[in-house]
């Protein structure tokens, strides 16, 4: 045992794999391109709460139109935390916004689910909405909850708060959610205030994330840039998500479609920080290729996994936590274009190290959600994981010892080294590794099988930690409270 | 004379306007009847372009090209047509519903429109009922169609039918609907004529509802 | 456009899972494995040269200096070009980071497109594979895909050519029993390409020998290595280890021992005769310590095989890797997953000459309908290995001034002259809305992928061998034939 | 009592030698009988050994420690065996054929069988139909087992049992054979008594056949 007494010198090592989709120099190119568009050709803003902070801002307004000046964007930009940490249920600080972490979970406002007892394709109901809350919480590798559909079977315009209402009920982990307005993420935050206790609580340790989307190219709807000013004067963090598709809203070119999207998230940026410097604010991502056959907005290509990587290379470049896009499909069933769009999403996500990859349940181009491709993604994203964690270089792990002592033509299998290092392998659940007489005594399954028979047994045994009675009735009253208000709206009308 | 009207549609399908402009002047030049030039030559070679699309042998940028070339020959044509109407196959009112700032889909589905030889008249984003009644006193559409992405404005769908029924205007015209939302079964259950999943079969529902 | 200056740009996405310094420490244990521990080599002839080159021997155990190993990677070069055997086109540049995918040779089973049957392969499926590989664009070389059985086994290496060669005209890797098959084919080889010194040339084949580790190199191996050194014919040596059964169960310990056992056979090679064409290969995963195979789907197979890539870039010698592999039994969403990982890792790496597309269940069977479905993986991968463009053409600041904001550009010119290049269409991925894809009968994509492989099976014409030259192997195979009887 | 063979039971399963040893020596002292010490104790530990690997719930190397750690307790117990055969289950000639020299597969299958109590003696790689031969006069044992990776090699199988059958020795041993190319058919076909796919499977086949 010699090798080990020296020291070593200048050794730099890959903690992790390394990958960037662009040099710092493209992400700062990117970044300007966006400025001088907001600059220059500027954004149409449909919020008069909005057009009043940027004018008095000092941002040109010119009707809708909004010309942002550099020096005010550059001021939002290095006002905004380059950390943001979300807790759980309980409190316990769990996603670590910051750096290179990476936590994935699903998506939301699907407008169809695949049902993983029937298999059938159908609208959602809130009774899915807990079934989602039930397999987040359940599966390991998915770090926060979203709605996996919009219900259908409540009041249209509270479908956001019911689906809130069951995400909250059936799961600890952190809930990022889409509202429809100012007045649904009242109700939502005082439904989460319940549960942590107070407001002030919420704030501290927020364990909710609320979500925005504009409507690109540089076009900002009055509910999409007052969702943002409502966060940062809420004082909740916000993801602001520009929709961007390569040659339908924005240029065919990828480093185009990047200076879309970077600008629209800007603006929603500066509103947010204009009203409160310092507001969390995540930079979203949902950018993707316009399939130009059949019209769709790509959830499979990999341009996909391309513009989201180099997205967040100039998110970091910018130094603001990225929610990026992974784990999602354009296949109708859940099938091998699946599982290949699947992983192949995870992965791109997972070495460009965004701070958080949604959408792990988005079937059909998004018109879908399943939880069966949630308990899929589960196992790719362990896969992912372990990919992530790259290779140890040292005298334990080169093993030279070892090769010597087992010699040419013998092997590992007894040796105490393989005792102490095989558990490092990942351990597969889903992916199957048994040899063809086995898997076919088993019963032949396909991993799709093996997957709805996961789905329902989680379904079916899982139970989430219980709110207490209290806090229900607290929840409950917020629900009803809204349901009166809309009814009063019909009535009016 | 066939190969120059085959010469012409090749060139539409090619996306070329310059040369669509180029051989529809020397046709009109040596004396062609404008009526030919469009049926035989612009709008054959847009049918072949339609059917391409639809199987995915030609894209969405491709289509509009080509339909662009074509316009850029019916520009020439038009004056010509004294006293004739410009061969329409429709007429059609879009726009996206009330609320809704969305309006990519919409767009593609006019344009689609407008290749296959409608007359479209875009209403543009946030479009509620008024706007279209308005629309349809005005322009005298055979088809009116909605669009809508998000299931809050969806709703709006259904408000607009019910004014053009309160208006006594509901069968003077088809309503059709579209968006991510929307499927055959919501457009059966608020009574509307049809619905489209594409920008293609839109324009085949379109063809279809005004035989 | 303004001039820039100190502008540094990524061409392709940049990936690596080793630095510089950790790739030297791994060949620096490698090294000392070779000088402390050594390795079997069972041929004499193989022997004989190691020790004229400096190697010290005990028996058969041979143990190697550092010296000479550093002597062969400096001899050995540093490009491997492999040509069309039709046109002799130099089409597979293996050097730098250049990625090329194609299939593996010893599945002994193999899954029937048109009963779905798992059956052993034959000369008939053989050659099925290879017409299917010459349709398919993302695949650019051959290997079998499939142990010919309906023949007599111990020549059936000549059939199995004989199948290729006539089914494809993409390079082919080829397996042989041992040298006395190998010398059939180079034979074969030398008819196809018009003399010894042509083929040397503009090679279509390179031949392929594997260790057996750990550390051992058995006769037919270390005999194919001096075989080809002295044709100067180019030889793929590929260690396949498995983690915790033939070398230790750490990733470093998995790439320092198998990395010896390449630079010990590289040592053959090139002390046969210096200069001749080499590749390391490298299939390095781990043993499933449940079901005990040899994983071709884990995460750490693809950890290992990116890593052996730095290794490969570091050392500068050209790479045989592994992608589009699986361990799943049936083509289904595992095997879909497994791919992904796989080719995509691949592609980001840039080992050069990528085999084993279209195994399933661990390397046992193939499948056609795999193979299909990964051409277009072959294709994502390498859209995403394109990168991202950035210049003010790209940018495209005025179109986006000129659109403004709640515009759309799918009538601009821009669109149109990029929307091709910029996004990758695949060809069996379905991206039809939900209501096309029901009225095309709600097909998946294993579905799909049997549709193409039938068709390519019954409407493809590989382009043919002269007749004379198809006569002249024919009969290459048919005396090897009376040999055995 | 049992307390104790719990806990002798316990540290197989748990892979500890040094552990085994002691309470084996313990119990020795104690003047318990050597053949309830290996049957309750470590043959008792072993099995749930091979029960809990089969449904994937330990791993190979555990396996092999328990082993290990099972023959530690009964290297100790063996000298006090007096006139008393050593408990086996029964004994395997194993090898790679002629002309193979993996063995990965087969050296696993042999430790394996160790592992459930068998007699394993390993002929190692490049073992011809003689070398089998002169094994089985040796040995006796009751089952061999022929390995081979190569589809060529495979052929070898056939050669060794045609060897057995003409020295008159064929019905005196029962032949087994594994490797990745061999199937069931295979294995049929050149008249074996059975084919494991796994080293557990060859387990349970060589139990199976010498019951």
């Amino acid at each position: 045992m010699t090798k080990s007494q020296y020291v070593r010198a200048n050794y730099q090592v890959n903690a992790t794999p390394q990958f960037h989709v662009l040099s710092e120099h493209q992400c700062e190119n990117i970044y300007y391109g966006a400025l001088e568009a907001l600059e220059r050709t500027g954004a149409e803003v449909h919020s008069r709460t909005a057009l009043e902070i940027f004018r008095q801002g000092g941002c040109r307004v010119d009707g809708n139109r909004v010309r942002f000046p550099t020096r005010l964007v550059e001021r939002a930009v290095s006002s905004t935390p380059s950390r943001v940490v979300i807790s759980d249920r309980h409190g316990h600080r769990s996603m670590f916004l910051e750096g290179s972490n990476v936590y994935y979970g699903p998506g939301p406002t699907n407008t169809y689910t695949l049902d993983p007892f029937t298999g059938e394709r159908r609208r959602p109901k809130k009774s899915d909405t807990v079934r989602a809350g039930i397999v987040c919480d359940a599966l390991p590798n998915i770090a926060y909850a979203m709605d996996n559909g919009t219900p259908m079977d409540v009041t249209p315009t509270l479908a956001d708060v019911h689906a809130f209402q069951a995400l909250l009920e059936n799961t600890v982990k952190p809930i990022i959610h889409w509202g429809f307005g100012i007045e649904q993420y009242q109700d939502i935050v005082e439904m989460a205030a319940a549960v942590a206790g107070g407001l002030a609580e919420l704030q501290r340790n927020p364990f909710i994330v609320l979500y925005s989307e504009s409507s690109p190219p540089l076009r900002h709807s009055e509910e999409a840039i007052d969702k943002a000013i409502f966060a940062a004067k809420t004082d909740i963090p916000v993801i602001y998500t520009p929709c961007t598709f390569a040659g339908g809203v924005a240029p065919a070119t990828m480093a185009g479609s990047l200076v879309i999207s970077v600008a629209d998230f800007l603006v929603g940026l500066v509103a947010g920080q204009l009203v409160r410097e310092g507001a969390s604010f995540i930079m979203g991502g949902l950018i993707s290729t316009m399939d130009m056959s059949s019209s769709i907005l790509s959830y499979g290509a990999t341009e996909l996994s391309l513009l989201s990587a180099g997205l967040t290379d100039v998110a970091r470049h910018m130094k603001i936590p990225m929610f990026s896009t992974g784990g999602c499909s354009d296949s109708k069933v859940i099938d091998v274009q699946t599982g290949i769009e699947a992983a192949f999403s995870i992965l791109i996500a997972g070495l460009s190290g965004a701070s958080i990859v949604h959408d792990c349940n988005y079937m059909e181009y998004g018109a879908t959600g399943s939880l069966e491709l949630m308990v899929m993604d589960d196992e790719i994203i362990g896969m992912v994981k372990r990919i992530l964690e790259g290779i140890e270089v040292d005298d334990e792990h080169l093993a030279v010892d070892v090769i010597d002592a087992v010699g040419p033509g013998g092997h590992f299998l007894g040796e105490m080294h393989t005792m102490a290092h095989f558990r490092d392998f990942w351990a597969p659940t889903l992916i199957n590794r048994l040899r063809y007489d086995g898997w076919k005594a088993e019963g032949s399954k396909t991993m799709g099988q093996r997957i709805r028979e996961k789905t329902q047994n989680i379904i079916n045994t899982h139970k989430p930690e219980k709110l207490p009675d209290e806090v229900l009735r607290q929840i409950q009253t917020v629900v009803d409270r809204a349901e009166a208000r809309e009814a009063a709206k019909k009535i009016s009308k | 004379m066939s190969n120059y009207f085959e010469d012409l549609a090749h060139s539409v399908i090619a996306g070329q306007q310059d040369r669509v402009k180029q051989l529809t002047q020397q046709a009109l030049d040596a004396g062609t009847d404008p009526v030919e030039i469009i049926n035989q030559g612009l709008i054959s070679g847009m049918n072949v372009v339609g059917a391409r699309f639809k199987v995915g042998q030609m894209f969405v940028p491709e289509v509009l090209m080509s339909a662009r070339a074509m316009n850029g020959g019916m520009e020439l044509v038009k004056p010509l047509l004294v006293g004739q109407e410009l061969p329409s196959a429709g007429k059609v009112v879009l726009g996206t519903v009330k609320g809704d700032l969305h309006d990519i889909g919409k767009n593609l589905v006019g344009m689609m429109l407008e290749s296959a030889g409608f007359t479209v008249v875009n209403l543009g984003v946030d479009a509620g009922p008024q706007k279209f009644l308005q629309a349809i006193k005005e322009h005298k559409p055979g088809v009116i169609g909605m669009s809508a992405l998000l299931t809050t404005t969806m709703l709006s769908m259904k408000d607009t039918i019910e004014v053009l029924k309160e208006e006594g205007l509901r069968n003077k015209v088809k309503v059709i609907v579209g968006g991510a939302p929307i499927s055959q079964d919501f457009a059966d259950e608020i009574g509307a004529d049809g619905f489209a999943p594409d920008a293609a079969s839109a324009t085949d529902l379109c063809k279809k509802l005004l035989a | 456009m303004p001039a820039k200056s100190n502008y540094v740009a990524n061409a392709t996405p940049l990936f690596s899972i080793l630095s510089p310094a950790q790739c030297e420490e791994i060949f620096l244990a490698a090294e000392e494995v070779l000088e402390r521990t050594g390795v079997t080599v069972h041929d004499e002839e193989a022997r004989d040269i190691l020790k004229k080159a400096g190697c010290w021997l005990d028996g058969i155990r041979v143990r190697i200096p550092s010296a000479v190993v550093n002597q062969a990677l400096n001899s050995v070069p540093k490009r491997v070009t492999l040509c069309n055997s039709r046109t002799g086109s130099r089409d597979v540049l293996l050097e730098g980071n250049n990625a090329y995918f194609g299939t593996g040779s010893d599945t002994p089973f193999t899954i029937d497109p048109y009963t779905g049957r798992r059956r052993r392969s034959t000369k008939q499926s053989v050659g099925w594979a290879c017409k299917v590989i010459d349709a398919l664009p993302n695949l650019d070389f051959v290997m079998s895909l499939g142990i010919v059985q309906d023949v007599p086994l111990l020549i059936s290496d000549r059939h199995q050519f004989e199948a290729q060669v006539l089914n494809t005209s993409k390079p082919i890797v080829t397996t042989a029993h041992d040298i006395y098959g190998f010398a059939d084919i180079i034979e074969m080889c030398e008819i196809i390409a018009g003399g010894e010194e042509e083929l040397r040339r503009n090679p279509f084949m390179t031949l392929y020998a594997e260790p057996i580790s750990p550390l051992q190199h058995a006769w037919e191996a270390a005999s194919k290595l001096v075989l080809a050194a002295r044709k100067g014919l180019p030889v793929v040596y590929t260690p396949c280890v498995m983690a915790g059964g033939t070398v230790p169960a750490t990733m470093a310990g998995v790439l320092t021992n198998g990395l010896a056992e390449s630079l010990s056979g590289l040592v053959i090679n090139q002390a046969t005769r210096e200069g001749s064409p080499f590749i390391m290969g490298g299939v390095f995963t781990i043993m499933d310590m449940s079901s005990t195979i040899f994983s071709y789907g884990s995460p750490e197979f693809n950890l290992l095989m990116s890593a052996l890539a730095d290794m490969a870039h570091y050392l500068k010698l050209p790479m045989f890797g592994t992608a589009g592999c699986s361990d799943a039994c049936v083509v289904d969403e595992q095997a879909g997953i497994e791919a992904a990982l796989s080719i995509a890792m691949t592609a980001l790496s840039g080992p050069n000459l990528n085999h084993d597309v279209g195994y399933i269940e661990y390397g046992s069977t193939s499948s056609l309908e795999y193979l299909t479905i990964n051409n277009d993986v072959i294709g994502m991968a390498r859209r995403l290995v394109r990168g991202i463009k950035v210049n003010d053409e790209t940018l495209a600041l005025d179109l986006i001034d000129k659109v403004g904001p709640g515009g759309h550009f799918l009538a601009e010119d821009h669109t149109m002259k990029y929307f091709k290049t910029e996004t990758y269409y695949p060809e069996l991925i379905n991206r039809q809305r939900y209501d096309a894809w029901k009225e095309n009968g709600s097909k998946t994509l294993f579905q799909r992928a049997n549709e193409k492989v039938k068709d390519i099976i019954e409407n493809y014409q590989p382009e043919p061998l002269p007749q004379d030259v198809q006569k002249r192997i024919r009969a290459i195979v048919e005396r090897a034939e009376q040999k055995v009887h």
